[in-house]
């Protein structure tokens, strides 16, 4: 029997899911990036001054912090993979840093991006303002009203936040509407996305660039442990990049269990979900098949959850393949349970977690564990961007 | 010989029409295809609406976002549809994105087309070797030509790879944006327009993006076969609803 | 000539500033303080759990980054020290890492601080989170009122914020409700107090625990240039506590020079200043002996300054005394230049500063530096917390 | 022999008065000094309002702050009290804290107490060790009496300096607080007030804070020589004016 890969293959796929379903307009664009990716990211000229960046800008390595309080309640040795302190907060950057240094080696002046929370449109300004690139950020009308400072913040960096008005105005309608500023600028533009997703090869673009954050939890896990392998590495997913990053290096390492976790938003069934694999169906999305929340008749349907960041109706087409072949174990968790994991982790770690991570946090209400079970979470942001919901929510 | 290629023999400019299924209303499908023939168009391309249709402008996006609402689907195009060709002889097109379509299943989509006497389909983000690799014997199989697009940016191999799987016309993206009506062309449209000319390409080419009157349609059209009209079509029936076709065609050529 | 000593003497004074000039009650806190501080400071168990917190939790060294677009445009080589990249997104949590680990020592169950725009507040509450020490932080009714995000994030750490009512209700009254907290709980209660003021050994104890600032530094600055020693050493001045860490290692090095920066507010001579150097004289402030910014009749005045954390009436003694003795040159920069200063890094450097750090920023504006000088300035903080103030100034 | 040491020597009680120049209105200084004396107190505590007077609770915060606000000043005080002694003769003590001292210049503002016929002095924040380094002996030049405190958690070898640097009586802290009037004391209270009568200090112990009607007065003073009222006394001048001295004395003891 062959060993199951899950990588992309050659043609852009991880086992059935991906490909570059894309207009012909954006053809040139995803073939000259396709053509160049893996030559410009294997260049040590390009790694170092990545590497370079992501020391002495972003703060890497982040930490791996040991929760010693919350592994006494919850009884297993549980890690925590500081992506909060990555500048600008979030595991985020480590892609912008990736993609902004190969958009100057392709030779682009200006740069478009789609956000949701915001946080990669921060990230992305940010990487923007750091090469004195122009930036543009698409983001839903709505989005816009919710997430008022991380508006400000992109403004501050110097970014134009173009709102999009089409469709349920979030994060769907700003990819749409960055995709279509892509097509009208096919030559001067590179389009920096903000997960694995979109066409091929974006997925494996971006979780290359984030796979920094488990190639150094190995050296980080051996010096604490022993051990580069934990026994559990835990992920939240909305498109899947920090879930990408931390699982990568440990995809074929099969003694090393992965737990995706998705938004269930109000509970899986309401009708008011997140829950892109137990609710989704194989489809298209943004340029890529992979499993979409649709209706049957294949219109995309608008996902929900509190978390702005894991709203979105698609995963990344490697998550598909790593579902369908049960080599990661999806979770999902609710609003409220979310919400309850966030404080909780505040109270007793002095740590605020973003919602779309307290996702993560979340499962040790309900997963068991053995009291010498590494498990490491991807504590992907911070959560100063949700304080309002959060102030909300608990009436603080 | 497919009524699309019958068609492209007639040594004119063509006038081809797209409009939104399911806008302005539901009902207006049979309707708007009866009077576009009536009024002498020598194409229709019907769009099944999509809710994210990433490749066009603010006027079919919201168009698709109405017949969306007012519950247009894959499903009632083609009961809407069944008896068309009792009613008309113009070559239809569908063109859709590939989501809604495989979703339908893509055999069964090809072979409802079959039956309703449906000439052509354009999907514009189904890549060309996705359709070659999985789809072509079932459009062939179904009678249905593939009508693939270019662009000012699709380099010559790339075109010329394009004619050498495409069976009826090229559709030939006038510049580099999303769908949506234009006042005029510029130079490098003509340019663009006399460089794949200078071609001679196998397969004839008809012009779309940006065509929404005499002007653009007879700029377009000097150095190709034909245009179509979408965006600028369907602000004529915001405006004028079902009862400015004629005029609308009239004005064109 | 004996040479000019920097550092405190065995009686608690910088030259003739410092000393601890307290009500009896508050005797037995502070003397226990001073008899045991540096013997627990010196304590290796004691280094090893705070330089594992730095480096696990705070997510110490923070990068030294060379910051080239702002080096080119200014003429010199202008380094970046990053302490907005530390766990809460200031320098604070050097020190209050430090005094939580020391009040576990001295046996105490619960924690005061005051806090003017929430930093040090946030720090304070993180490390009760992470330790599960009961947090009280005083904050002026004002501040409360228009730092609402920081009150919200230490009320998801699990601490109390109590409202200072008496005075001006900002960070001067904090202070002192503070204090009479500590009056009134002596035995249980470790006072985290948040910059180098106070009564001896508070801004010893908190020049220590920031000084881990300079001294990585000078590992960082000898890779980067070959040399530990930079030309300049640049820092915003509230009360003084970034300045003293990231002067620390320097202060015996009479080649490097130091610029501290103060806020002038609408300008020093507008009677809206908080330029405590040029505008205050010797007197006692919250236990110190120091420069104060005081009617002629000895009332303590209110300072003004955009920046909520540098509007303090006082600076520590040990700045008192660099300025008296000319160690270091002390500038003082206006509301208007800070926010432009702030602005301008945002686009250039993709980093927005709080505006406390903005000050030392904008110095770059008026100084002129040759070339080849290494300027390293302290990034204080991030400005996150400023964003309101940002966009109403700015309009964004 | 001072003042003060006189009024110690009777062997009764002593009451004590606090209140803070300036409050409720600047003209008030002399009025309240001469009913005080007038219904009888042993000793009168003139508070000098400071803008941060971080030993007092929320009563004698608002009348530093009202004072202050009054315009009452350090040189308001002396010329106010220029003349007390041909008004009064009842021993009076300064309370205030160290920074408008300093600015006004200690050996100027004590030698302006000679001048008046002030007899001692309370200085929360001047600690000891830099008083008898630094001013010692301009008190002693001055006839001020310094008066020093001790807490509840002032231990037995710091008490015994105290009582050995002292020259009066010794300012016994009832609790550990701020300023502030309390309607009855607890067990603790006095426990501490006997530990202390215990300690057969040389100089007598006068209690302040917490204390603020007869009964508090009476267990204060149980093991001590007299009671200091502060809070109490302004929150009675807050609620009846000068007219309510009288009475509001008559009711301690
Ligand atoms: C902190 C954080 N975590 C997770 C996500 C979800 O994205 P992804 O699944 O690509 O990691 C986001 C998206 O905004 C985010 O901000
Ligand atoms: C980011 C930042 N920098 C500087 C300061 C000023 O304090 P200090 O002078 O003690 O460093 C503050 C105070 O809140 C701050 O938050």
């Amino acid at each position: 029997m062959q060993k199951t890969s899950y990588q992309v293959n050659e043609k852009g796929y991880y086992g059935e899911f991906g490909g570059a379903f894309i207009p012909e307009m954006l053809y040139p664009n995803v073939e000259e990036l396709r053509q160049n990716y893996l030559k410009i990211l294997n260049d040590p000229d390009f790694q170092k001054e990545v590497n370079q960046l992501l020391k002495n800008y972003v703060g890497r390595p982040t930490p791996l912090y040991f929760a010693k309080r919350f592994s006494d309640k919850y009884g297993a040795k549980i890690y925590l993979k500081r992506e909060d302190l990555c500048h600008t907060g979030a595991h985020k950057i480590n892609n912008t840093i990736g993609q902004i240094v190969l958009a100057k080696r392709l030779g682009k002046k200006r740069i478009i991006a789609e956000t949701g929370a915001g946080q990669h449109g921060v990230a992305t300004a940010t990487v923007c303002a750091l090469m004195g690139m122009k930036c543009i950020v698409y983001m839903g009308d709505i989005d816009i009203k919710r997430q008022a400072p991380n508006v400000a913040r992109m403004k501050m960096l110097g970014a134009t936040v173009i709102p999009a008005h089409s469709g349920s105005k979030t994060l769907k309608d700003a990819t749409n509407e960055a995709i279509r500023d892509w097509i009208s600028n096919p030559i001067n533009t590179h389009y920096i996305i903000g997960s694995v997703v979109g066409p091929h090869p974006y997925p494996d673009l971006v979780a290359r660039f984030q796979s920094v954050i488990s190639k150094e939890i190995k050296q980080q896990l051996l010096e604490a442990e022993g051990t580069e392998n934990p026994d559990y590495v835990v992920a939240c997913v909305g498109g899947g990049s920090n879930a990408a990053g931390i699982f990568y290096h440990y995809l074929d390492r099969l003694n090393v269990k992965l737990i995706a976790v998705e938004a269930a938003g109000k509970g899986i069934h309401s009708g008011k979900s997140a829950a892109t694999s137990q609710l989704g169906k194989i489809g298209i999305i943004h340029g890529s098949k992979t499993l979409v929340m649709q209706s049957p008749d294949g219109q995309i349907t608008e996902p929900y959850s509190i978390s702005a960041g894991l709203d979105y109706p698609g995963i990344g087409p490697m998550h598909a393949h790593l579902f369908q072949t049960k080599r990661v174990q999806f979770l999902s968790v609710t609003d409220d349970q979310a919400m309850l994991a966030g404080i909780e982790l505040s109270k007793m770690e002095g740590i605020i977690p973003a919602i779309e991570t307290a996702h993560a946090i979340a499962i040790f209400k309900e997963q068991k564990f053995k009291k010498d079970d590494i498990v490491v979470v991807n504590l992907s942001g911070r959560g100063d961007k949700d304080l309002n919901t959060y102030i909300k929510y608990f009436n603080l | 010989m497919n009524r699309i290629q019958k068609k492209l023999e007639e040594k004119k400019k063509l006038l081809s029409i797209y409009f939104t299924a399911g806008y302005p209303t539901t009902q207006d499908t049979i309707p708007i295809l009866m009077a576009l023939e009536k009024s002498g168009v020598d194409l229709i391309e019907i769009g099944l609406p999509f809710s994210d249709p990433l490749a066009d402008g603010t006027t079919i996006q919201e168009s698709a976002a109405t017949a969306l609402k007012n519950g247009m689907a894959t499903e009632v195009i083609f009961n809407q549809l069944k008896d068309v060709r009792k009613k008309i002889t113009v070559p239809l097109l569908l063109m859709g994105y590939f989501n809604p379509i495989l979703q339908f299943g893509v055999e069964n989509f090809c072979q409802k087309c079959y039956e309703t006497g449906i000439d052509g389909l354009i999907i514009p983000d189904l890549p060309i070797q996705v359709y070659e690799e999985f789809y072509k014997n079932t459009f062939e199989k179904n009678g249905l030509i593939p009508i693939f697009l270019i662009t000012p940016q699709t380099d010559n191999e790339r075109i010329n790879r394009i004619d050498s799987i495409s069976d009826g016309f090229i559709y030939m993206v006038s510049n580099n944006g999303t769908t949506g009506a234009k006042k005029t062309f510029e130079k490098e449209q003509s340019e663009y327009f006399k460089r794949i000319f200078a071609m001679k390409l196998k397969h004839p080419q008809i012009v779309g993006f940006g065509i929404s009157n005499k002007d653009t349609f007879y700029q377009a059209t000097k150095f190709t076969s034909g245009a179509i009209i979408g965006s600028a079509f369907i602000q004529m029936l915001s405006r004028d609803g079902l009862g400015g076709i004629d005029a609308f065609i009239k004005s064109i050529r």
